[in-house]
């Protein structure tokens, strides 16, 4: 960036905040993250707010944003990738779940973590994934949703319910919890952090952008996975 | 406007929730608000941080704190269901300790500044005529901080119906249990176009607190009138 | 009922180390204003603390600092009438009345509370709240929440000061009804003299925290010493007579040891016995027996002591018959008159110089 | 100045129907209890709105209720003493008297403020606190800072009610002193009559809300008509004279037009004009002089007028050389002495009834 | 504990922040408080209402709602930036305005229950000395009710610092211009292993209170001292 410029601003998702900390840092980005919740980040840029890049965690604001004419058109891909996964304490057996009937017996009368079913992203991707499986209405009355995914997990590690729906990154990163079950991939759409260029952004946004695709390495050391290589949309 | 059954269910679990809350706080906060005002013991400034902490920390800490400490493995969580068989996780009742512990310092507060203004004299008269430290509280000072106890009230009872971030983290958001209108609300409003029915429910919450103000203004005017002796 | 009490308190700069024995009947404290007087009742009631020293009513220990022993305020069962009534703001009458009998001898019953409020004229006021009621209702509710409590001693504390002298005539009988029926006994603060004729039995003087007398009434007032303490315009002595009868020209006779006083009519049957507060300054002397004058009374009298006071004047104390009289009269006077101890004189008295409100049933 | 009132308002069940004139000097309201004489001084002050009537002070109009004229309080320039005090709690006794200079005409200047503070005597509690204050102190920088806005009128009610004789005796000069070195003029409210003699030109009486007697305090005083308005026993006369001596035997002459009146001995300096409150009960009425009596004043008198009065009693107008008084006697002694108007006859006055507390500077 | 600089940002921030926010609406919640504790007026009780609101609603309704109306394109925001030339819109001052909003029930409720005590009988005293109602005002009534003041401070002090949902809502959470302690905490909160620096952060966001509690209990002491006139 040029001297005297003023950083890039990139708003991110919350869940973001470990990885992309490392990323600017260990590649020496001129760059500021401003984190924040899905929704939350996408009205402020529609309100005006001075984001040069926004990463969020689920596609249908991005969908919203692109709909405010505040992107850059062609400036949005997919950065990452995530997985859901049935996460336990970490002494907690592997567990096959073929009916909700297993997971409910697996509860034994407590509750199943999972990030609020129709606004936090992990509980969007969750509820799809249990209506396909015909399992949802059976375990409604079994959920515990929780206002972000962090807290779902933490419930998880602390004790406070047997088992939770969270992302991959998440159970690789609390020591306390393990994966006993890993949903098949197919049964729920791709989890995808879409990123976008804003149509006001600064100078060196793209070349910001452009490190960020190139630190994948990075983000899986987080846990994040590389978004398919065949996949359309995928950033390159 | 008509409610649906869903939304009615939230409406009334709000006020549940509020009103409980608010109503287990009053005994609590008179205590402390009075040792506050009216005595002096070691310890007291670390009473008066405590209350304060709801108020200066972020509600997610707050909640996450009564995770730990009321939670099924927090200490207090176990003392409370061994010994009253009170449940606090993924309960309203923890919905209702959350809404308690974040109005806490608003009603403590103005209880604080009613008991500072009773003239003690009256206090006085009434152990002179044979009332107990105890009962010159419950038949003289009480009644004379009417006034301060409403404001309190209005406050603990405003917070309960709109405290958000304690309570999801605390006890996460499930229908009929700990789905508030706070909770219901914030959900609509993270999906796009959610506004709409966000808006509906904004407007629910808005009608109860027009509600109790009024119900809380026409006892305060009451309460003004009598503690000035007309 | 016999009270003892012996303390010492520093409050400020103030110092209280007062002496007080107080039997039945009324016992008034009379001091200006600041020499301590609400301190010490304030000590009696356990509102405060003195610093040394010891209280007893009847048998028990109410405060004894050696002992540590300090009985707290509401199981001392002594009732506190306060100068600025303190009436409940939240309660009406009728509730200000009833506050303390749930803590009384349940055994009293609704007949004691009938009298009480009869007496004090109350009823009507009962749904009343204190913002509405006159300076007097006011004191007459808070003494009837008093006496309701059946207190084993009551205090009260300037009760009328701030009230205007028709107001007083208004509220003082209801004090004098309640010390000839038997009520509790008082310990009546003032710095009023009217109202110690009325009621005083015993009388304490304070000044600057100390009780520097202490007697019957009559004692304290007749003796001239005192006249400087109590103020030489209040100063005067207390006779005692009986109503003898009532005259259709308006005059009352009240025959005392030494001949017939006449007063101002007044509302008390025949055959009562009466005192009646003469003041030093109404009593005129006279070495002969004056006549063709409008003053209706003229006694007999012996010189028993002269006593230099402040200023310009003398107190003369005088026996007239089995009473004591206070006289003062100038230097002057007492130069031009030669007058001696032991000398036979003529006290003349006005009878309007004895209104109603100087005379009270014994 | 001329302050012209007539005003009506209903307060509640009470009634308020009130004229009053009054001028330079000091003008006392009298009335008991509850019969208006707060509500009247706040219409002046402006602190409530009569509902009809007019108020007028020198050529302004403060009030019309027909012209909707109603000139708010802090521009009226009226001061008012409270008998509360009403000190502002949170400034200290400086503050509290400098709070309404800077509304005051700035000409006055330090030398007024150095003049009120020494006149009232405190400069030593500048530093203080309202609440350590006694009563007495109160009242006095309550006036002070009325007076340091410089009010063209001052509003004083009941400044020293509820203070102890000798606490009153402590202020009033401060009030005599006001008048006397040509202060702003008074509407003072008291039920007390020792300090309508010692400050009343004016006296206006209320009554149920009404005013019934209206003067000036010599003619209202000396009227026999009004001795039951003012009570049996607080009327009397207002007689006027001049210092003449202060003998060394402790009396001080006073030269009146009708002889000499010898009174305690007081501290006013030779060839000042006085008056002097003589209640109608210390005068004694005789048809001889009398001899060797310990009464050191005998003065010819003639009787103007015999009324009726309430109880047992009379009212009997004298004219004492160009002077009123009025005489209270029993009918038994109108009946013995067979007075009749027109007749000469002595009157008897003891020295100590009148105390330097019934004697003014006039 | 050393704080780091970016640490030491966002607590100098974060109490400018409570500052401004509680010293700007001090004036705005005393005029308010004084209206609905002495004025009879059309709308009392829309505006007793719109006061209390904030309390009420989920603090992201609040947010969302400043958003509206003060971001860029918001009606209030431009008149401010075009009257004044300030912009709340993701800066401190948005900051401090989101914080002052969510305080202010707390401060005009405590303040009102201060005006409902003062002594009418004083300010009629000041009146007839010459202070003309705005004077007596502000010479006597408003100096009367320090301890209230005092306690309405506090809350609105100890809210704003505590203040997440509207301001994270409303200006989101940029280092240096709107990422306060709560912000900053619950960011952390949100990530995995954050929870030992959250921890500092909380630590010093106690600290900062402390200090504040301690300096309000003095100061109340002294003033309620001086309002008895002691
Ligand atoms: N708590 C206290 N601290 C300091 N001084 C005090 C305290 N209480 C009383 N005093 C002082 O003690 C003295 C006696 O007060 P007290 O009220 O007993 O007098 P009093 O005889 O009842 O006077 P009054 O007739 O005016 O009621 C006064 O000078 C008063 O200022
Ligand atoms: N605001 C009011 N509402 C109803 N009644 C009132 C009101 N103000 C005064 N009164 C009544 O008017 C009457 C006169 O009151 P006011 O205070 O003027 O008497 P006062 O002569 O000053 O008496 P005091 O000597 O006791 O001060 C009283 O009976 C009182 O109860
Ligand atoms: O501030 Mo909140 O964000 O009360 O829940
Ligand atoms: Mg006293
Ligand atoms: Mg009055």
């Amino acid at each position: 960036a040029p001297i005297g410029a003023e950083p890039v601003t990139i708003f991110a998702a919350s869940s973001l905040k470990t990885a992309l900390d490392n990323v600017i840092e260990t590649r020496a980005l001129d760059a500021v993250p401003v984190y924040g919740g899905s929704a939350a980040i996408a009205r402020q840029i529609a309100q005006g707010a001075k984001a040069d890049i926004v990463i969020l965690a689920h596609p249908d604001w991005m969908e919203w944003l692109s709909t405010q004419e505040v992107l850059q058109n062609l400036s949005r891909c997919n950065l990452l990738s995530n997985a859901l996964v049935l996460a336990a304490s970490a002494n907690a057996p592997d567990l096959d779940v073929q009916s909700a009937n297993d997971l409910i017996t697996a509860l034994n009368g407590e509750r199943l973590s999972v990030g609020q079913l129709r606004a936090v992203p992990a509980g969007q991707y969750t509820r799809t994934y249990l209506s396909e499986q015909g399992w949802l209405d059976a375990l409604r009355p079994h959920l515990a949703e929780t206002s972000n995914v962090r807290l779902a997990l933490a419930l998880i590690a602390r004790g406070e319910v047997p088992l939770g729906f969270v992302y991959a990154s998440d159970v690789a990163a609390e020591p306390r919890v393990r994966a006993v079950f890993t949903p098949d991939a197919m049964a729920y759409p791709a989890i995808r952090y879409p990123m976008a260029i804003t149509t006001n952004a600064r100078e060196g946004s793209v070349d910001i952008a452009k490190a960020l695709i190139a630190a994948q390495q990075v983000f899986a050391e987080q846990g994040f996975a590389n978004v398919p290589t065949q996949e359309t949309g995928r950033c390159e | 406007m008509i409610l649906s059954a869903a939304e009615w269910a939230i409406v009334t679990l709000s006020l549940r929730i509020a009103l409980v809350a608010t109503l287990l706080s009053l005994p609590f906060a008179i205590w402390i608000a009075w040792l506050l005002a009216r005595r002096d013991f070691f310890g007291k400034s670390t009473l008066n941080i405590i209350v304060h902490l709801p108020l200066v920390l972020p509600p997610v800490v707050t909640g996450y704190a009564l995770l730990l400490l009321f939670g099924k493995q927090g200490p207090f969580g176990e003392v409370f269901e061994t010994l009253f068989g009170i449940t606090f996780a993924f309960r309203w009742t923890g919905a209702a300790l959350a809404a308690a512990i974040m109005g806490f310092p608003l009603i403590v507060r103005a209880i604080r500044l009613g008991f500072e203004g009773v003239d003690h004299g009256l206090e006085e008269a009434g152990a002179t005529l044979g009332a107990s430290k105890r009962a010159v509280f419950r038949r003289v000072t009480l009644p004379l901080i009417t006034p301060a106890l409403l404001t309190g009230a209005v406050l603990g009872f405003a917070k309960a119906m709109g405290e958000f971030g304690a309570t999801i983290t605390f006890v996460a958001s499930i229908p009929g249990q700990s789905e508030t209108l706070p909770s219901a609300i914030y959900t609509l409003l993270q999906v796009p176009g959610g506004e709409a029915d966000a808006l509906r429910l904004i407007a629910i919450s808005v009608a109860v607190s027009v509600l109790a103000l009024a119900i809380s203004e026409v006892l305060a005017r009451r309460a003004l009138q009598r503690v000035s002796g007309q | 009922m016999s009270l003892d009490v012996d303390i010492q308190a520093t409050l400020g700069r103030f110092k209280l180390d007062a002496q007080l024995q107080a039997g039945q009947g009324a016992t008034v404290i009379y001091g200006r204003s600041g020499s301590g007087k609400t301190s010490l009742i304030n000590a009696i009631a356990g509102l405060s603390r003195p610093q040394s020293g010891r209280i007893t009513l009847d048998e028990q220990v109410l405060f004894d600092a050696a002992l540590g022993i300090n009985v707290p305020v509401h199981l001392r069962r002594i009732g506190y009438v306060f100068q600025d009534a303190r009436l409940f703001p939240h309660l009406n009458v009728a509730d200000n009345l009833d506050f303390g009998t749930r803590y009384a001898d349940a055994s009293l019953g609704k007949n004691h509370r009938k009298t009480v409020i009869e007496m004090l004229g109350i009823g009507a006021l009962m749904q009343r709240r204190p913002g509405a009621l006159s300076g007097g209702e006011k004191q007459r509710v808070a003494l009837g929440r008093a006496l309701l409590t059946a207190p084993r001693l009551l205090l009260l504390d300037e009760p009328l000061a701030a009230l205007d002298t028709q107001r007083k005539e208004e509220i003082l009988p209801y004090f004098e009804r309640l010390r000839a029926q038997g009520g509790p006994p008082m310990i009546y603060v003032t710095h009023d003299m009217s109202e110690i004729v009325r009621l005083a039995d015993h009388l304490c003087v304070l000044r600057d925290g100390k009780s520097v007398a202490q007697g019957t009434a009559e004692d304290v007032l007749a003796d001239p010493a005192n006249m400087k303490l109590i103020g030489v315009q209040d100063a005067g002595a207390l006779i005692t007579g009986v109503v003898d009868h009532h005259a259709s020209d308006g005059l009352s006779g009240i025959r005392l040891s030494a001949g017939m006083l006449f007063v101002p009519r007044m509302a008390v049957t025949v055959g009562t016995s009466v005192r009646i507060r003469i003041r030093a300054q109404d009593v005129i002397l006279s070495l002969s027996e004056p006549k063709d004058m409008s003053s209706q009374n003229v006694l007999p009298a012996k010189i028993t002591a002269i006593r230099e006071g402040a200023s310009s004047g003398f107190a003369i104390a005088l026996s007239c018959g089995t009473d004591r009289l206070l006289a003062r009269i100038t230097a002057r006077a007492l130069a031009q008159m030669e007058l001696k101890v032991g000398q036979n004189i003529w006290a003349v008295l006005k009878a309007n110089a004895m209104p109603p409100n100087a005379i009270a049933p014994s």
